[in-house]
């Protein structure tokens, strides 16, 4: 397993491979089908101040290899997620990443400071970019000055690195990721969902209550795999790349276009066992390539052979 | 217990015009309990469709490490489940959720079975098992018109059955809670599975039994992970349920329709 | 028929249906499987002031349910597309809406004024978006001051109407249509491609020659229908919608949307047939919906029922 | 005439551990006529994969209305046509593109085929077209090893048969080249299909002879209308072929390698 372990600000991996945030819940529910242990990490579901209950259902809507959701950031609050669910994944021997939302600043900087200190909560994730929370998550993820802004904020008050999750719904993702690296972002998590829409054919209405929602899925990972190439070669800090990946094949996309770590959303709907299967095929995988460590092979998209050769195994 | 599990088809027949009873046949079966769970079935190897689709188990046939589902072939997903050949072999998530509760009954009792057009299929083995448990059944079914009327005969083997249609092309016409208020049926607990405009009705109108009612909502992971799937209970608190995980049967008043 | 007439500012359509630039070359080759006759309009590959090459092969990749491609604008140039095809096309019932492109706005300003003088172009389409241009193509698309420049001198020389091809690939596409709207744009078409890649994975470079390419199809239908949806109830000029259509299903969808006309791309390539076979199908859908005319479909999401009854046939 | 017809499959067949020969029968073969040219095949009905696959003519049988294709089974459209079975039927779009020209080589004199990996495919049909009309034909066949060896037994019925492997396993070790070079065959006109860097040396060592090439690239539509697969005639120009329409045969130097 050494071929896999990957080390990040703040994060001690045993592997590259972890549950996006939003599909895995707090771990509760995959735990029925096999040992969280096995998880390089994991990223849990995005965290406010309050309880939230999110949108009005229907909240999913199912596209051409893609899906469109619209939640609404639910969570059961900061003080159920830190006194119930992060207590209960002591248990496991696996570090969290916290996905951290609010409606305004303050709020991200409350719960930013709070759930740092959580002992195994190891990074978070600032999710500036969701786009079903209107009351001013849109304004985080695509103006480049705000998103710096919060970032400072909370890196401020953060007992742990902190990684910013960056929105593809903009003009210049490069723009967006330099201004968060010079604010002080430890790391980026990318893409969130696309923004997308799906129109019932009878009633001619929208078939998510809310109106618009967030594609992922297979058919946004081109568009994911472009981004982090773009940015990867732009920032110096490091990357969890994200969209789509259902594959060990489609992870090790990711690592060659520049992301350090992998992580699997929508795929935990279609297969429960996802995130373990990759873990097992990826070693695999690289052997079958010729590599020896997963690290050979990040940015290899756009690092020279030579300069890659040197892994940290 | 969920398991997951490519199960094997033992036989596919179609009810009526679009709806189809699925046997599938694995060890899943084992692991199935209470009547009105539900599986969540992947339709295709690829992305095509992408999601699972989630459907009642109709009947549990423990002997065999078989159940049965009933469904309507409408979309993607259920046009291709519709294709599906004895040997084939289906990629079955389950068995998922809580279904309607046995022991709020008693042998001796009168059970009001009330199902609305595809929410008929999970209430035959809840009628099955409320049989053996020496339960009386009343089944009051609605459906649009006579094509769509299925498992008549069946329902009619556990207990007195009526039929509704909307047309009135079959039985009375009208709706369920037209039979139920012409028979006047005396009965101990009401279970329901169908339309929301349906279960609605019957929360509004029968309020001195208590009724249990399985809901539907769309789903992405089916098993209480993704929050796709909740209802409120009640409108001025942020409280909520899973459909999925928490249901799909609650007590009436235990969520908001 | 009738119930499929269209009109659209310089268009008399006679259904709303059309194939889109870049995926029907200019129309020889779809002629030797239907009569051109049948279309709405068709959309011609874009047009420059001199021959292009384009981008080095492989110039497509396939992606989940949809493909890349990095063409790179070539085409036979102003003078052979005047002379040669829109001659040749003459033959046929057909508007012609000239696909525009350029690297500079002088270049787009010769092209337009010439070709939008040949007599069956009935409008031009301003390809400000095509994300495969490098030599500023992409500046006019995500820049609302930019375009709208362009769309003005553009309009101040043209002898038919202008439609404004608007990229995806933006923060937010209602600014940059009602910035071409403001400039004199008498319609939008959207959308143009998302900008994505992919990786080969034993060699972990490129798919495709030139890194990036566009995203079509199927995959990107939930993308223009949300644009679609979000810029038709900002504007009043009319939008041509496109992206993923396949179906008569998926083009009823964008009329719900608020597109009043809709162009099939990479569905040409799968199946030939599939513009006349929309077509053919759109009339026994619209009246299985209880409409009488398309007209009423159009941005019925958000319209009301009552707002849409009076159309125009 | 290009043709669009839902063909059956007659046949298929593994020849290797990942190449198949592939029988379909239909009204399309009617329209077949050049050595060399293509058809564009759509393995799936949905979206998965979502564009069509070129693969050569290999064979055509008019009195039945049949063709052969042979294929390398490697990434998700070929290995799912690999799935097809007799009675199932295939979209296919065709005949495509011009072919090898038959009449720059007359009745006696030699022509030499040479054909590397899945290039081999559509020669066979062309050493069938060149015998009928009294051509006397050598075959050049180059592979990776001997298990990936096809067709040798068709094309010795056909005419002398060379077969050099890349590692000497089978036939001569080596390329394409390395067997034209140490047999210094006398011919009249080559015919070649097969990787590029296998074109390029031929185009570049055997200069004194017609050579014609058949050349590959990534397709969109297959017809000639969406500039996919195009290649510069020269370097110092914008002059262009359109490998699917004017192509894939040309002679060499007629464009870029
Ligand atoms: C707990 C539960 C039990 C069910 N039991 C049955 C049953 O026994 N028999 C039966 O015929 N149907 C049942 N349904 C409804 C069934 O899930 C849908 O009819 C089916 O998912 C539609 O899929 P499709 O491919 O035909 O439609 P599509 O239009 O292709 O579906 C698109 C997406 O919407 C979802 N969707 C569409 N309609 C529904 C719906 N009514 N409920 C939930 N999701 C929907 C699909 O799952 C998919 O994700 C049940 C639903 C739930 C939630
Ligand atoms: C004119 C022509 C004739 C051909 N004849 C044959 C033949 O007779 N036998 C045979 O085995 N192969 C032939 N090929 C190559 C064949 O088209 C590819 O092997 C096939 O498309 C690969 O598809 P896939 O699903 O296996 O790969 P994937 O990796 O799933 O393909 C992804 C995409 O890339 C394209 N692609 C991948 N490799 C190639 C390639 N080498 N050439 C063109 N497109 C490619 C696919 O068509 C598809 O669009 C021919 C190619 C051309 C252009
Ligand atoms: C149902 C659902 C809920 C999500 N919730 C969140 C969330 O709470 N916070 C967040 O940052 N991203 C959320 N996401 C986005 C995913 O973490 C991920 O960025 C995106 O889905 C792309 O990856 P995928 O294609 O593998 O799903 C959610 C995605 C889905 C499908
Ligand atoms: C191969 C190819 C070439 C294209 N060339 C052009 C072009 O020249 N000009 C243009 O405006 N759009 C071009 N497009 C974009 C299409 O016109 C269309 O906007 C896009 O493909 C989305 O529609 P679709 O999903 O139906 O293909 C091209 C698309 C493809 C796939
Ligand atoms: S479907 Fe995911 S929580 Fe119910
Ligand atoms: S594949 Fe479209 S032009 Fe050749």
């Amino acid at each position: 397993m050494s071929m896999l372990k990957t080390t990040l600000p703040g994060l001690d991996l045993k592997n590259p491979i972890m549950p996006a945030s939003g599909c895995f819940g707090f771990g509760r529910e995959y735990a029925q089908f096999y040992s969280l242990d096995a998880l390089g990490a994991i990223m849990i579901k995005a965290t406010t101040a309050e309880t939230r209950f999110g949108n009005p259902t229907p909240r999913v809507a199912e596209t051409s290899a893609g899906m469109l959701n619209a939640i609404g950031l639910q969570n059961p609050g900061l003080e159920k997620v830190m006194n119930e669910e992060l207590v209960w994944l002591q248990q496991y021997d696996v570090p969290i990443i916290a996905n951290v939302a609010g409606a305004s600043i303050e709020e991200y900087v409350h719960v930013a400071k709070e759930i740092s200190t959580v002992s195994n909560v190891k990074a978070l994730e600032l999710n500036i970019s969701c786009p079903n929370v209107k009351e001013g998550g849109i304004a985080f993820g695509v103006d480049p000055v705000i998103a710096a802004r919060l970032t400072k904020a909370v890196k401020d008050v953060s007992n742990v690195p902190v990684y910013v999750k960056l929105s593809p719904n903009v003009s210049n993702i490069v723009d967006m990721a330099m201004a968060v690296e010079e604010a002080g972002a430890d790391g980026l998590t990318m893409i969130n969902t696309l923004l997308g829409m799906r129109l019932d054919l009878k009633t001619a209405q929208p078939v998510l209550a809310n109106g618009t929602g967030g594609l992922s899925g297979p058919s946004i990972k081109p568009v994911a795999i472009r981004m982090v190439y773009e940015v990867s070669q732009k920032v110096n800090i490091p990357i969890i790349g994200m969209g789509g990946v259902t594959t060990a094949e489609d992870a090790l996309e990711f690592l060659y276009a520049g992301a350090s770590a992998v992580a699997v959303g929508t795929a935990n709907f279609v297969d429960p066992y996802v995130c373990p299967t990759i873990i097992d095929e990826l070693p695999r995988l690289l052997t079958s390539l010729g590599y020896e460590h997963v690290s050979e092979c990040i940015g290899r998209s756009w690092k020279k052979r030579e300069a890659t050769v040197n892994h940290c195994s | 217990m969920i398991k997951h599990e490519m199960m094997q088809v033992v036989s596919q027949r179609p009810l009526t015009h679009n709806v189809y009873e699925l046997t599938l046949q694995g060890e899943l079966v084992r692991f199935m309990n209470e009547p009105g769970q539900f599986v969540h079935i992947r339709v295709n190897n690829d992305y095509l469709p992408l999601l699972r689709r989630p459907i009642s188990i109709a009947e549990i046939d423990q002997t065999h490490e078989q159940f049965t589902m009933i469904y309507r072939a409408e979309g993607a997903g259920t046009s291709l489940l519709a294709e599906k050949q004895a040997g084939q072999s289906i990629d079955v998530l389950g068995p998922l959720g809580h279904g309607f509760p046995l022991d709020t009954i008693e042998a001796g009792q009168t059970a009001l079975l009330v199902g609305g057009g595809i929410g008929v299929p999970p209430l035959y083995e809840l009628s099955k098992r409320l049989r053996e448990k020496g339960v009386q059944v009343i089944h009051v079914l609605g459906f649009q018109s006579k094509a769509d009327v299925f498992y008549e005969r069946e329902f009619l083997a556990l207990g007195e059955t009526y039929i509704a249609t909307v047309d009135g092309s079959y039985g009375t016409k009208g709706f369920v809670t037209t039979v139920i208020d012409e028979q006047q049926f005396s009965y101990d607990v009401m279970f329901s599975c169908g339309p929301t405009p349906m279960l609605k009705a019957l929360e509004n109108n029968y309020t001195n039994k208590p009724l249990y009612i399985s809901l539907e909502e769309r789903m992405g992971c089916g098993i209480g992970a993704c929050f796709a799937c909740v209802c409120r209970e009640s409108e001025d608190s942020t409280a909520y349920k899973k459909i999925c995980s928490d249901g799909p049967v609650f007590q009436a008043g235990e969520v908001l329709l």
